[in-house]
């Protein structure tokens, strides 16, 4: 009949208005500046660097290779290269970014700049409380700030971190036996030339999971 | 002269609102401005009905005229699409016009001012107690038949109104292609009948104004 | 108390606006609105007599008007309702296009 | 009352319908029409002996003559009804019988006469149609249907007569005969209308209110005209006058002897047998009335006296101018016209019954004389002077044979010939009758001039030399056999009326017939006397021709060698001709001159005069259109127009215009209202 | 108990007291409209924030809480935002009528209340055609509409204008017609007269209007006809967000969009408040041994109660399209009514049936007569009319 239908919905609401009375539970509301719905794992906002170790300015994945400064659609992402190198995780000199900035009011969080990383020296972070008073001041990032530890990363993306850190915990690896067998091929050399340049001392891994090499 | 409380301040007014919103009504370009002049004159006329203590007659003038018939003039003012468009009020015509209505005022008017009957009328019996229950004793029984035929007025003229405006356009009133025919067509050949039929009445369609 | 011939003469006035509209203004709308007009002087002029006369009590210009305000009502309707269907015929209500009867 | 009397009125109708037929038939029909004619005639003679049979013997309760009648409404005018009927009495049975016969031999006789005529079939159709008229007039029981029949004889007369209308004489003679028998007829009209004016009906028998029976006739005989005279007696005279123009008597014979033009058997059949015999039988018909007498002095009565002078007188005279011609046909016409002129002197003097009987053996030997005429100009190959002929007797000589018996029955040859016994019949009448002896004594001279101009025509015809170029043929038997029965007939009828037994008187007015010879003695003085008359009129032609017979066609007759002036006179007919061409002729000439003055001027005159006001009429009338209506009303219509155009302008369409108008007639009624008021 | 009934009127008289004589006659008219203004100005704060709240726990969730304690400093924080927004007007708008469209709404709003009785002898003016003024001031309400609407100079608002005054005058029929068989089975169209009729008592039961089955289905009626009226719930169409942003109220903001605001609430409570009077027996009390409590209390509480009703239908019910609209009003309430004015003539006839079981009787032939309508005209409305969907790409 014509009027069933509306009455069923009536009782439904009114079963939700008593009952949000009497079992708070049923409420979904989170009362957001005290509670906070905790962020899922692959939610995303702005970039941030990521940097192994403790010094941030020494631990810096990134190369300043500026792929990701070409590649970013906004162009919100802006490098400047350093005169001098400082070794990396494999121990190879790498160039490192003297200022990298990224200008969070045009950074649309495309996550462009994060696929194209071949160091995966940038990732994306969860941070969205970035209302600011002014909006030229704070609203450009800079290397100081953008720079965050592994240890971060993994507590914000663990399974991204955990496969990340395998993959460079390899290629260190790699890198070091191949240092060996040069070191031994180059020893066989200088003991042929006796004198063999000592390797750098390889980075130490930031966080505590990093495997000793 | 006479006494300031003499003088009918109340009616004066209403009176002055009426006149004044009536020769805005009449005169304004903007025919919506008119539209609603028109109707502070109706509620104006309303309110010297009340004056004169009829009160159903009032609310009545109110129900009908501001209720009903100023929408009515307002709907109509959209249609035509003259709410956009000022017209220009005077021309040759329209002054003989208005010296015409004049000469009626005045042939109106003049009786009235040098009739010496209307000054022997009492100034204001006591006011007559128009209930409405008595009103609707009267309509029941005295105007009974008038009542019965202003309803059928009202009917036809509702239904004529309707008729008269209706916009009968035959490609409207078919919407879609018969459920027959879509039937016969089959669904494997459906797509190019179905998208002609469809592509056709949305082509008409699309021509409409 | 307001002796009647205020009301009349100002029933007549309203009149007077109303014919001066519906003879001045081209638009078929205005010159509606002035027939409406003429149409409460009218039943102005009921009521002003039926307050002022002795046999009050009959309440016959109260249903006068009663009753002209009904079919005051129908007419506008079928008025307003021609107008439209002119004006859908000749693509504008000025009142000088419109003087053939043919469709 | 016999059957027959109520199939009577089949005899007129039956040769009727066969003319009809015959008219519808084509010219080359013409063994079809002559059977269809001959063969109506016959059933006629068959109906008529039919009647004729109850009409003998005594009617049971003696006395009086036996009649059957039979009337019928012709048609009603507002409350009086035209009655017509037919009579059935000895008289007419008689009178049936002979015309039937005489007309069916003539009919086979001119199949004969006709057989090379191209025209055949009409001429058989005017001679049913003639034959119906004659048998309509006999058997007519009123005065009207009698009148009708008499006209349509008188028409068939004409084209009979007219028959060879190519050729300019016969057509002029038709034209004669119709003119003078109608003169007749008007006299015969005016005697109709004043008797039916007089007794209110023209039914001759209508038991016992016709007008020929006893109650008509004595409210006749009271009545006299303004003159002095009986009406009965005028209105006799005037049915005379129709009888006169009809019979060729004196005054209106002129026509007969020019009716030769016409063949041989319209001749013998309208001019021996019939259509004379007409005038004859009408005043036969209306003896009664003839015989009221106002005066009441024995005898006759002056209808009966005038029409036996005019009988005696149309006989001398007829006699005289027929010894003076010379064409075979014309002399027999004449003959004609003398024993119309005997029939008469008998009928005024003797009664019915004696001018009957002369009627009848008349018609028998007059037919055969005209027949055989006929068969002597077609053996003589279209040849009809005398003096031409001559010496025909060995070339033809059953023609001679017939021809001889008719001319001694003609002229009255005693005791054998029947015309001696009618004739005989005539003479006592006219010697016993009271009037005057004169008429009996003009009789006896006429016998004498009879029998001599017969005894010359015979002379010339068949006997003296042979003139004719020609080799004369004897005629087929088609036509020589209807002579030979003639023959036979001329010398029996004669035996009906003698004196010793008068059949025939008894017959026709009823009386008893009884054998008696005494009779004879008692007529025998008079018997006597007409044999030498006779004697004397034959020898004396006979002497007279063979001992001067002329020597050439051309050459004089011996008569008018010797009185050349009487003879000339006698030759040219009297003069009669241009007697009337004289008189009657110049005065109609006359008439029509005035009438054309008086038609071109006075009437002519009328008529322009009249035209002339039409026209003055007509140009007033135009003035009047031009001025009053064009400018006066065709104005105030433009008026009118301009006007309603100005209105018009105001009926624009425009819906202020009019909400204008209304306006302005408030205002104007307000202001008369206050107007009205203010006074 | 008596004085506390009349709390208000002994104060009123009272205070007209003090006034000096000449002005007296404008004092009792300022008495008696000051207290009216300030009772609903306030029930229409809290009404705002009463819905919200209910709004959100029937959606699960918390109303508005953070303004004051449980959010109820809620409105005044509205109204100060109203006042403090910035009042843009559009370059193009007819700057006249756009002004004056939201008075010419809520004057009459105010005006609709002055004839209502909210307690004994509590009514502004006892007007002998209360109920007729009543419709005739409401009727004026399309007119501002359309003035707002077409003012605007913005399609939006002239389409959301057009809605809403063809929505206001389909359902006006209805709801006339269901008051008319109150004032048949009254007799009267003042509206204390026809609460004087509903406030006999009949074994503790008040003989109220909705008791009897063309009361019920009269009230429901009324109730769905003036919702539509007042563009409350079901029937928000004219400013539906989801379509045409506000409707005429697009182009408003600030004081006036406030006013507009208002001005509906205003009508809501109208609609209610005559709901109450004319179905509810105003303000006499539910029952007999209740009688000498204060009148205006019942008619504040069953005031609550509808007004409860109206947010939890606004809470369920989800909006009407445009033709479902139409159709429902002319081709459902009208024809309801019709038969409902039967059932109320029927039931008032068959008053003097005197055998035992009447009263059941004859409710049970109400009743049943206008189920009946009910369920036929709801079987014909339902009807599926519109042919299948024809997928035209789709495959």
């Amino acid at each position: 009949m014509l009027g069933t239908g509306l009455i069923q919905g009536l009782m439904e609401t009114a079963k939700n208005f008593v009952g949000s009375y009497h079992d708070e539970a049923r409420l979904v509301t989170v009362q957001y500046p005290e509670e906070k719905i905790p962020a899922k794992e692959n939610s995303r906002n702005f970039p941030f660097l990521v940097y192994d170790g403790e010094d941030p300015q020494a631990g810096l994945r990134c190369v300043a290779c500026q792929i990701c400064e070409k590649e970013c659609p906004p162009k919100c992402i802006y490098i400047v290269k350093s005169k001098d190198k400082k070794p990396d995780y494999t121990g190879k000199a790498q160039l490192y970014p003297a200022t990298f900035d990224i200008d969070v009011s045009v950074c649309m969080s495309c996550q462009i700049c994060v696929e194209v990383c071949p160091f995966d020296a940038i990732k994306m972070d969860q941070v969205f409380e970035l209302s600011t008073s002014d909006r030229f001041a704070t609203l450009l990032l800079k290397k100081t700030t953008l720079a965050k530890p592994n240890a971060y990363f993994h507590q914000i993306h663990p399974t991204d971190a955990a496969e990340i850190d395998g993959r460079l915990a390899e290629e260190k690896r790699k890198a070091e036996e191949k240092a060996k067998a040069a070191a031994a091929a180059k020893a066989a050399a200088a003991a042929a030339a006796t004198t063999g340049t000592d390797p750098k001392a390889p980075p130490v891994g930031g966080a505590a999971k990093s495997p000793t090499n | 002269m006479r006494m300031l409380s003499d003088i009918p301040i109340a009616f004066l007014m209403i009176a002055a609102v009426t006149l004044v919103s009536a020769v805005c009504a009449m005169s304004l370009r903007n025919l919506v401005h008119c539209g609603l002049c028109l109707v502070l004159t109706f509620v104006g006329l309303a309110a010297t009905y009340l004056h004169l203590s009829a009160e159903f007659v009032g609310f009545a003038q109110v129900l009908v005229y501001v209720g009903a018939v100023a929408i009515l003039i307002v709907f109509t003012i959209l249609l035509t699409r003259n709410a956009e468009v000022t017209l220009s009020p005077v021309s040759q015509s329209s002054l003989v016009g208005l010296g015409i209505a004049i000469a009626v005022c005045g042939s109106l008017v003049l009786p009235l001012v040098t009739s010496p009957s209307l000054r022997r009328l009492p100034a204001q019996s006591l006011a007559p107690d128009a209930q409405v229950q008595r009103i609707g004793e009267k309509l029941m029984a005295q105007y009974v038949i008038p009542l019965e035929a202003l309803a059928l007025v009202l009917t036809a003229a509702m239904i004529g109104a309707v008729v008269i405006a209706m916009r009968d356009d035959p490609e409207r009133n078919d919407p879609s292609p018969s459920p027959q025919n879509q039937k016969d067509t089959g669904s494997v050949s459906n797509s190019p009948a179905g998208t002609a039929l469809n592509s056709s009445s949305s082509t008409s369609s699309s021509q409409r104004p | 108390m307001t002796p009647l011939h205020y009301y009349l003469i100002f029933a007549a006035l309203l009149f007077s606006v109303g014919l001066a509209g519906a003879l001045m203004r081209r638009n078929a709308i205005l010159v509606l609105i002035g027939i409406e007009l003429m149409l409460n002087a009218a039943n102005l002029n009921f009521i002003a007599f039926w307050r002022y006369s002795p046999t009050a009590n009959e309440l016959v210009g109260l249903m006068f008007v009663l009753f002209s305000i009904g079919i005051a009502a129908a007419e506008a309707a079928v008025g307003l309702a021609i107008i439209i269907s002119i004006y859908r015929h000749h693509r504008s209500t000025q009142l000088q296009h419109v003087d053939r009867l043919k469709g | 009352m016999p059957s027959i009397v109520n199939y009577l009125w089949l005899i007129p109708a039956l040769p009727l319908l066969a003319a009809g037929m015959i008219a519808l038939l084509k010219q080359r029909h013409r063994s079809l029409s002559a059977s269809l004619s001959i063969g109506s005639l016959a059933i006629s003679l068959g109906l008529s002996i039919a009647a004729f049979v109850p009409t003998l013997g005594p009617i049971e309760g003696g006395g009086g003559v036996k009649r059957w009648v039979h009337n019928l409404d012709w048609f009603e005018f507002g409350n009086t009804t035209l009655r017509l009927g037919w009579v059935l009495d000895p008289l007419t049975a008689a009178m049936l019988v002979m015309v039937t016969f005489v007309g069916l031999l003539i009919f086979i006789y001119s199949v004969g006469y006709m057989a090379h005529d191209e025209n055949a079939a009409r001429f058989f159709c005017f001679l049913s149609l003639f034959a119906a008229a004659m048998l309509g007039i006999l058997i007519s029981n009123s005065l009207l249907l009698l009148f009708m029949s008499w006209e349509l004889v008188g028409l068939a007369s004409y084209l009979l007569i007219g028959f060879w209308y190519h050729k300019p004489s016969a057509a002029a003679a038709a034209k004669k005969a119709f003119i003078t028998t109608r003169i007749g007829d008007m006299g015969f009209l005016l005697g109709l209308l004043w008797l039916y004016g007089e007794t209110g009906t023209l039914l001759f028998y209508d038991n016992g209110n016709g007008c020929l029976e006893q109650s008509a006739l004595n409210r006749l005989n009271t009545l006299t005209t303004a003159g002095g005279m009986g009406v009965a007696t005028a209105i006799s005279l005037l049915l005379f006058c129709g009888a006169a123009g009809k019979s060729g008597q004196v005054p209106l014979h002129v026509w007969l002897p020019d009716a030769m033009e016409g063949p041989t058997p319209v001749s013998a059949l309208i001019h021996a047998a019939t259509m004379v015999a007409a005038g004859v039988f009408l005043i036969a018909r209306v003896f009664p009335l003839m015989d009221v007498d106002p005066a009441n002095v024995a005898g006759s009565s002056t209808a009966l006296s005038v029409v036996t002078w005019v009988g005696a007188v149309t006989a001398v005279f007829a006699a005289l101018i027929a010894v003076g011609q010379n064409d075979i046909k014309r002399i027999l016409a004449y003959s004609t016209v003398s024993q119309l002129g005997y029939m008469m002197l008998g009928l005024g003097a003797g009664g019915v019954a004696v001018g009957m009987f002369h009627l009848l053996t008349h018609a028998f030997f007059k037919a055969l004389l005209f027949l055989g005429a006929g068969s002597v100009i077609h053996g003589c190959h279209e040849e009809q002077d005398i003096r031409r002929m001559g010496g025909l007797r060995r070339q033809m000589p059953t023609t001679f044979l017939t021809y001889a018996i008719g001319m001694m029955a003609l002229s009255g040859v005693p005791l054998l010939f029947s015309g001696f016994w009618s004739k005989d019949e005539i003479l006592h009448a006219a010697s016993v009758w009271p009037v005057s002896r004169l008429p009996f004594y003009l009789g006896l001279f006429g016998a004498v001039l009879t029998a001599f101009y017969m005894t010359r025509q015979m002379f010339f015809v068949f006997f003296g030399k042979q003139h004719l170029g020609k080799e004369a043929h004897e005629s087929p038997t088609v036509m020589t056999i209807p002579l030979v029965i003639l023959a036979i007939a001329a010398v029996l009828v004669g035996f009906w009326g003698t004196p010793a037994w008068p059949w025939l008187h008894a017959y026709l007015t009823g009386h008893e017939l009884h054998l008696d010879l005494s009779a004879l003695a008692k007529s025998a003085t008079l018997m006597l006397i007409s044999t030498a008359v006779v004697a004397l009129g034959m020898i004396s032609a006979w002497r007279l021709y063979t001992r001067k017979t002329p020597s050439s066609p051309q050459a004089l007759d011996p008569l008018e060698a010797a009185q050349p002036a009487v003879f000339g006179v006698l030759k040219n007919r009297a003069y009669i001709d241009e007697f009337y061409e004289a008189t009657v002729i110049r005065l109609n000439h006359l008439l029509s001159v005035t009438s054309d003055v008086l038609d071109r001027f006075l009437w002519n005159g009328l008529v322009q005069l009249v035209s002339l006001m039409a026209i003055a009429l007509a140009s007033v009338g135009k003035a009047l259109d031009q001025f009053v209506i064009n400018l006066g009303f065709d104005g105030w219509c433009g008026g009118l127009k301009q006007g309603a155009r100005g209105f018009a302008r105001l009926q624009n369409g425009q819906v202020q215009s009019y909400l204008r108008v209304i306006g302005l007639s408030l205002v104007a009624l307000v202001v008369v209202l206050l107007w009205e008021r203010r006074r | 108990m008596e004085t506390l009934d009349q709390i208000f009127v002994l104060a009123k008289h009272w205070l007209v007291a003090r006034v000096p004589e000449p002005l007296a006659w404008l004092a009792t008219i300022l008495l008696s409209i000051g207290p009216l203004i300030t009772v609903f100005a306030s029930c229409f704060a809290i009404t705002t924030i009463v819905e919200r709240k209910a709004l959100g726990r029937i959606q699960n969730r918390f109303g508005p809480n953070r303004v004051g304690p449980f959010g109820l400093l809620q409105p005044l924080a509205d109204g100060l935002k109203m006042l403090i927004k910035e009042d843009l007007v559009p370059a193009q708008a007819d700057k006249v009528v756009h002004l004056l469209a939201p008075f010419a709404l809520v004057v009459p709003a105010w005006l609709t209340f002055s004839v209502l009785p909210f307690g004994r002898n509590m009514t502004v003016i006892d007007l002998d055609a209360g109920l007729l003024f009543f419709f005739a001031v409401g009727a004026s309400s399309e007119l501002a509409v359309f003035m707002a609407g077409w003012s605007s100079r913005n399609k939006y608002a002239l389409m959301g204008a057009m809605r809403g005054i063809a929505q206001m005058i389909s359902y006006e029929v209805p709801l006339v017609l269901s008051t008319v068989a109150v004032v048949m089975s009254v007799g009267s169209l003042s509206l204390p007269s026809i609460v004087e009729a509903q406030s006999a008592y009949v074994f503790g039961m008040p003989t109220w209007h909705v008791f009897t089955p063309w009361g019920l289905s009269g009230f429901i009626l009324f109730l769905i006809a003036g919702a539509a009226e007042a563009n409350r719930a079901p029937f928000d169409l004219p400013e539906a967000e989801s379509e045409i942003i506000a409707g005429y109220l697009t182009e408003y903001s600030g004081f006036k969009y406030a006013l507009f605001f208002m001005g509906e609430y205003l009508g809501l409570f109208a609609i209610t408040g005559m709901g109450i009077t004319l179905f509810l027996g105003g303000w006499t009390a539910p029952v007999s041994f209740l009688a000498t409590t204060p009148s205006w209390f019942w008619f504040f509480a069953k005031f609550g109660a509808i007004i409860a009703l109206f947010i939890w239908v606004r809470g369920t019910v989800p909006r009407l399209r445009m033709d479902q609209l139409m159709k429902f009003a002319w081709k459902f309430l009208v024809p309801l009514t019709l038969v409902n004015l039967v059932v109320a003539a029927f039931w008032h006839f068959s008053g003097t049936w005197q055998f035992p079981g009447a009263i059941f009787a004859r409710w049970l032939l109400g009743a049943g007569f206008i189920g009946g309508a009910y369920v036929t005209l709801g079987r014909a409305l339902h009807t599926n009319q519109f042919p299948p969907r024809v997928y035209a790409y789709a495959e």
